[in-house]
């Protein structure tokens, strides 16, 4: 699995191989994490190296407290990512638009119908890939004009599901 | 003069936080109950746990709670507690407050209210000391109109400081480089003064550059003896705000530590002083000290003194308060190694000292050899606004200053707090300055020569990874769950309460 | 003879627990780098977590892992380490493993291979230190048959001992107390030291009764400077495992300090001792002392020296094998104050002491002045089967014995270790008992005088009160869940991942 | 709320009444009790004395870790103290058994159909009283020969729900 991570305005490339290594921008290293008991208490073995650090969810970061510095990271999957990417899409004001799948699923279902006026924002597919379930939404106020899928579906990326005019 | 010994069984402390802990630990030690008042947003706190007793006594804003001696007595009363320790703050250099519990017959652990009186008002201090024979910063020691002032201040010279009569914590201070800058600044310091005090009386000081802030702690007992118990160096200040302070300090000598010690001794029989009390002296380049005012109560840091003293110093305030004679001599006072204190506060370093507030939800104490760590608060305790933002003191003992400091890093490194920004890596950069570490600074170091960049050694990479292999469990847990539950939608309500069943029976 | 120093950044510490997070603290406090290794069960131990870099090597039996010389010489090499330290237990006392880390051209911090050795065989040790002055206790000091010793024993007198040559921890011992029960104990002495050491060789020493476990710590450089740290009573026992150590013995008086300090010297020298060592003696009610074994190492109950002499053993040790002078003369040694040390264990007192394992769920620690927690563990982390059920150790020191006491008792009751059983009942027993606090107790005292009812104030109506309203609450909760989800029995798969989405993202 | 409550073989009876009161054995005491954090840290004041536990749940009991000792506290309530009362009738080998309701409530289901048969455990109501969901089960195999009850009644203590032959 892939991840952007952002600390201190550096961005790395991360990738979670087989257990026990990581890819950090290209570099391979051999890691070994265990959570210490229910807390946010985690140890990390990095080469051999250790490393203690409480770990808390905030918002839409991370808060990493390590060797007394607090580091806020922010941990965007590929899934997120494209997803992120999408919904940052300009979207015309009028005429059609197409809801195409960023990545390859299987359509878990559709709740919206055809000729259905829809908001900006709902759900119009439920697609789930990478383990996940991933909504797609409306990117603005329409109409279902067309529905190329539905419950069952598998579908390739960037294949059309949904149309809204 | 032989007095009779005062009995006290149940020890009220009019106070919260840390010195509260603090206190009733030392009472805990010597057989005495002790009772807690706390304001609403302090219930769950740490001093209302270890006490014996806990009353509540009103809303979170001091005025309220906290500084209501009526309400405090009236604890005092209900509980049947004989003595009050006010702590620091607060209550503690009330003269009328001290005065209360004498009219009440409870025994007040401090000073008389005469002392606390006659210290309290900077001017009459100063004046009291200087007739006793204590140097002081030249200046202004009677009350003067601002004409008065404006002539005073040519024959004093520039720069020179305007102080608050009342003043404490830098309010109603001004520093005046020209003699064109005097009018305004001493209208905006009255102005401060008589916002923070209710009193806009203010002094002049002659402004000493490169100054080092060195206070001596005496203990004073009802039998005629004074002691002083070294000195500690507090010039590690940010807006006149202490943060680190240690004993002893690495600009004073022997010879230097007696002469001050002896002066600290004649300030304090000036107003014939009695329990614990603190000289605060600035120090110039030239190792000529200047009284700047006395402290009538137990100061934050007097662990350092403790700690290079063998002595217990809040057990001794409780001694002398009983009537007894002070445990030591003069003689018997022997500074061993080196103590240093940090003061941990909910503030933000990176981002200007900043108050942080909120939930402590995670903490992980230092240990083992030589550490000492005076808290308020654990895991699930809050750091609200209403009070001042020490979180807890750490404290390390070395056998040299070298292995303090190295101890002191150790220490720090270990301690762990979530949930809130705290200064820490204030502290850790300033462990790590060379300055600092060489004994090279003055009062004017922090704001002045200090930078929060320093030479540490920061591991973004390892927090991405740590980050990355969490979001990447939570990711994983959360798939299964969704899973688990999946496909039919439904969670069954008898597994849920089955589940709880199992936990709560 | 001035050596050249041994340089040395890296030190890998052959241990585990609280010891190990000790020695790793040390290390971090004087600029040294840390390695530390562990089994299986302990990836997620403490001192893995404060090491600079930690190494596995093998399953949880020690034999498999922390016994494995060659893992552990392997990981030196690999990790760069050029020192070990082996803490106390496993491989401390283990010649061969000093021999191999020297071969190896890595520093070892304890004595030498040959000092070790003389001292591991008890009868070789009576016989050295014999020769050297050295008083001890009647008995055989060679290697004898079973008629021989059987024909001793009615030289020495009953009632006697019989002790493994190569014993420890009271396995391969009996007491005899009449001749007609000595060759049943014999062979069953013989039999239990062969299984626990593989080795069957056992000698006779005269029992003395009423006797206290007194020990002196003693420093030795390189350049031949011995000296002593005083003493540490050690008499609180049970089945021969120490439970509480304090320094000074409140039986011990100047003199008496003064002879066993320097007849502990004689003990080293004869042996060419170097590095950090205890000389245990057997008091008598007459104040005679008997050398009993030497311990080449450090001890568990180290802390409590360092308390009243303000010196860091574990750094001395390293000092010493840098090949640097101690850092103090005997004439600078001087007991301040008094310290005690309860070990922590994980042990039911209230049912014969029986070992409690598994997560220790919530830890509170004490602090504040004069308390010092030497810990393994912290929450979440868990206590085997494998190893010594020593949590941690709770030292805390006082300007005199008493409080010194005073204070443990503070410590002890804000202690909270949860998740298991732990001795702190016992502890705090023993704090009340009236025996213990006259200083009037020997080795006998634990298992024949002390009884855990004490006069100690039990408020099960309180535990009551507090688990009802903890049952109330969560009661209530559950409902409030029951409701929540109720009625429709969906919960909805959205909202779940929702949830979880807002939380991680 | 009334509970029974267990410590070291002394039963207290222990009544929390309006918000900071509770009686325990007859004698009214002021209790304010909070939980610190998120932990099994508490705080309990009785008439202003204060004390500090840990409390963690085990299979049946409490444990209570005050002042260093740690107490063991069987709190059991009306609700539980019936069932367990029920639990322990000796039921008759063969022959009819009757399933009565041990205290008022409302009938959430009947997982049991006329003439099932049905193993000793299995659920035959589920009762809701006192704001929690109760199962009443079976106390022996057998045949169900009678339901009184449909989901949605109300019922009264004693009343015949079921019958098992």
């Amino acid at each position: 699995m892939r991840y952007e991570v952002t600390v201190d305005g550096h961005t790395y490339q991360v990738e979670i191989n087989e257990e026990g290594h990581i890819t950090i921008d290209g570099q391979t290293v051999e890691v070994d994490f265990a959570q210490i008991g229910n807390s946010g208490l985690y140890s990390l073995l990095v080469d051999n190296e250790s490393f203690e650090a409480l770990v808390e969810p905030r918002e839409n970061i991370w808060l990493v407290l390590l060797r007394g510095d607090l580091y806020e990271v922010d941990v965007v999957d590929e899934r997120v990512r494209l997803l992120r990417a999408r919904a940052s899409l300009t979207v015309p004001e009028s005429g059609e638009v197409t809801i195409r799948a960023p990545m390859p699923g299987l359509v878990v279902s559709v709740p919206v119908e055809m000729g259905q006026e829809v908001s900006k924002g709902d759900n119009l597919v439920i697609l789930e890939s990478m383990k996940m379930e991933n909504e797609l939404k409306a990117p603005r106020d329409g109409r279902i004009e067309r529905i190329n899928i539905k419950a069952g579906d598998s579908v390739e990326r960037d294949q059309i599901l949904v149309v809204i005019s | 003069m032989a007095e009779t010994p005062t009995l006290f069984r149940k020890v009220l402390i009019a106070n919260r936080g840390e010195i509260a802990v603090r206190i009733i630990r030392a009472c805990r030690e010597l057989g005495l109950r002790t009772v807690a008042v706390y304001s609403d947003v302090d219930r769950n706190a740490m001093h209302v746990r270890h006490a014996t007793e806990a009353y509540h006594i009103g809303p979170p804003p001091p005025r309220e709670s906290y500084l209501r001696i009526d309400k405090i007595l009236d604890v005092a009363k209900r509980s049947g507690a004989d003595a009050i320790h006010p702590g620091y703050g607060f209550l503690a250099e009330r003269p009328d407050f001290a005065q209360a519990c004498l009219d009440e017959g409870i025994a007040f652990i401090g000073p008389t209210p005469e002392a606390i009186a006659a210290m309290g008002d900077k001017v009459v201090a100063r004046r009291t000391v200087q007739e006793a024979g204590v140097p002081v910063v030249p200046g202004t020691d009677v009350m003067l109109r601002d004409d008065e002032l404006e002539a005073e201040a040519s024959r004093i010279g520039y720069p020179l400081l305007i102080k608050a009569a009342a003043g404490g914590g830098g309010k109603g201070m001004r520093r005046v480089d020209r003699p064109e800058d005097f009018e305004g600044a001493l209208h905006s310091a009255r102005r401060e003064a008589e916002a923070a005090f209710g009193d806009g009386s203010v002094y002049l000081e002659k402004l000493i550059e490169g100054g080092r802030h060195i206070e001596i702690q005496i203990l004073a007992d009802t039998h005629g003896n004074v002691i002083y118990l070294g000195e500690r160096e507090c010039s590690i200040q940010r807006r006149h705000q202490k943060l680190l302070e240690e004993s002893p300090s690495p600009f004073v000598n022997e010879a230097l530590r007696r002469r001050m010690g002896e002066v600290a001794l004649q300030a304090a029989r000036a107003v014939n002083y009695c329990n614990a009390g603190t000289i605060e002296f600035l120090v110039d380049r030239d190792r000529n000290f200047y009284f700047l005012e006395m402290n009538t109560r137990l100061q934050v840091e007097h662990p350092v003194t403790e700690f290079v003293t063998n002595l217990d110093i809040v057990k001794e305030q409780i001694r002398i308060a009983r009537g007894r004679k002070l445990s030591r001599t003069q003689d018997e006072i022997e500074i061993k190694g080196a103590a240093i204190e940090c003061r941990i506060n909910a503030e933000d370093p990176y981002n200007n000292f900043l108050p942080s507030t909120g939930t402590i939800t995670a903490m992980t104490l230092p240990t083992g050899p030589g550490v000492r760590v005076d808290t308020g608060v654990t895991a699930g305790d809050q750091i609200t606004p209403y009070y001042d933002p020490l979180i807890s003191k750490l404290i390390c003992w070395g056998d040299t200053r070298g292995e303090a400091l190295l101890r002191m890093r150790r220490a720090l490194s270990e301690y762990k707090i979530m949930g809130l920004k705290t200064n820490i890596p204030f502290h850790q950069n300033l462990l790590d300055s060379a300055r600092f570490i060489g004994g090279q600074y003055d009062t004017t170091f922090v704001e002045e020569r200090f930078s929060m960049g320093g030479g540490r050694e920061f591991r973004p990479e390892i927090a991405a990874i740590i980050a990355t292999l969490v979001a990447h469990e939570e990711r994983r847990k959360a798939a299964q769950i969704v899973r688990r539950d999946g496909r039919d939608g439904q969670v069954s309500k008898w597994k849920l309460a089955g589940r709880w069943e199992q936990m709560w029976r």
